[in-house]
């Protein structure tokens, strides 16, 4: 198939895009993958690894990866960086407690040369619930307006109840495929 | 047998995964990323063991 | 970082040697049985990376 | 070399030798080694791993194995049996506390089924000193003589002085020869 692929995949040439799923434990990243990649919400346990699924989209392929958000791997985030076309950064919008150590793992996430071309989604997750924040707020909250040199989006989603992922998935797809 | 409370941590578990897949021949230059960090290889060592991971022939479109 | 104490036990230094063997790879297949037997992967998992050792082409007369 | 070495080898075909160099830690492995190897004493420090040397003996080649033996370490001595022909075991003759500590734990490597058929020389070590136990003291600690089916043999060494290294390796050279 490879051949095929790769003459008809046009601007997306014959490598598959990567794409890392980030953001602190619990923040859904996992539910977020097989929501996408089989359309359902899967019972989830905390991820201590990752998981990695080839997502189909819009007749493109994906390679993406989900990694264990938890405090003691988040170090090793890093490790998976080369080659990464893009980040979802996921953000349990209802956890402001926590929103300000989201911040600091994704300003560390963004200084890395190894994702300075890499376009950035972020996910405003679970708007589903009361206490959740604005995506205004979470963006403000996570200091994106201030971000330089980077092609970036927020939007709102429930991976649970599948809102705002098609539309996101939509934005990454038009913003990799203008970036050739 | 790196000490029990050690073993069931959720470091040494992800190390278990990260190894298990370098065994296996899946994505190995990563996953030799993550092992030569977690086990805090010398860099020369780290150096050693990435630089051999770019000499391994890469199957084809990965 | 695995924790401190423990990356300078004897135990984390031999796992660190024998490791970077079986990276450089040097007589995997031994090297793979210290290290499934240290991090006590599950039965099944390292069955399959020893398995997997024996599918890779050996050096004539080692 | 390889298929000249197989032709002329003779008796030992065309694999060398495996041999294993186990004992407690400090029992002078590291040191016996590089006697064997080099000729001459070596400054040692505790072995956390393990050091791998081909060493020519009356133009044969061995590929010998000194494992570390410290407590900690010892559990995977078993990981390097397969294949192996013989098995040096170094006792420290001054260490009365330890014998039986050295004795358990070759009574539980010869019960391993991958070392039915490897021959075992005891190297009754560091002879040099004061208050070394005898060759036949030694033997009767470890329960050499009630050992089955294994060909074994014992000799008084010492490493750091170099005395009777050549005599345990010569009948070990020959062991192995006649065993094929
Ligand atoms: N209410 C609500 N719950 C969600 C949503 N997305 C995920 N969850 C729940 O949040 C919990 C954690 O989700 P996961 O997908 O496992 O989280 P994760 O980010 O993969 O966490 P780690 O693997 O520990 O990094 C699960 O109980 C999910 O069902 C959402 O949009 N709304
Ligand atoms: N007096 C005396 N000392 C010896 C002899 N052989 C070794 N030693 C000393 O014993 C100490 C330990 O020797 P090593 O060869 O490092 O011991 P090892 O068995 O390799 O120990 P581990 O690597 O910890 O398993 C060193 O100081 C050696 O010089 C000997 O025959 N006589
Ligand atoms: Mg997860
Ligand atoms: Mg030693």
């Amino acid at each position: 198939m490879g051949a095929l692929f790769s003459i008809f995949s046009g601007l997306f040439g014959t490598r598959e895009m990567r794409i890392l799923i980030l953001g602190l434990d619990g923040a859904g990243k996992t539910t977020i993958l097989y929501r996408l990649q089989v359309g359902e919400v899967v019972t989830t346990i905390p991820t201590i690894g990752f998981n990695v699924e080839t997502v189909a989209y819009k007749n493109l392929k994906f390679q993406v990866w989900d990694l264990g958000g938890q405090t003691s791997i988040r170090p090793y985030w890093r490790c998976y960086y080369s080659n990464t076309d893009a980040v979802i950064y996921v953000v349990d919008s209802s956890d402001r407690d926590r929103m300000g150590i989201s911040k600091s793992e994704l300003v560390a996430m963004l200084e890395e040369e190894e994702l300075k071309k890499a376009i950035l989604v972020v996910f405003a997750n679970k708007q589903d619930m009361d206490q959740a924040m604005t995506p205004t707020e979470v963006a403000n909250a996570l200091g994106l307006p201030a971000l330089k040199d980077r092609k970036w989006q927020i939007f709102k989603t429930s991976a649970t109840k599948g809102t705002g992922l098609d539309e996101a998935m939509e934005w990454l797809v038009d913003s990799l495929k203008s970036r050739q | 047998v790196v000490t029990d409370a050690l073993s069931e941590s959720a470091e040494m578990e992800y190390l278990r995964k990260v190894l298990y897949e370098y065994m296996m021949g899946r994505e190995t230059k990563t996953m030799a990323k993550v092992i030569t960090s977690m086990l805090k290889f010398p860099p020369e060592q780290a150096q050693k063991v990435l630089d051999k991971e770019d000499t391994k022939p890469v199957p084809w479109l990965r």
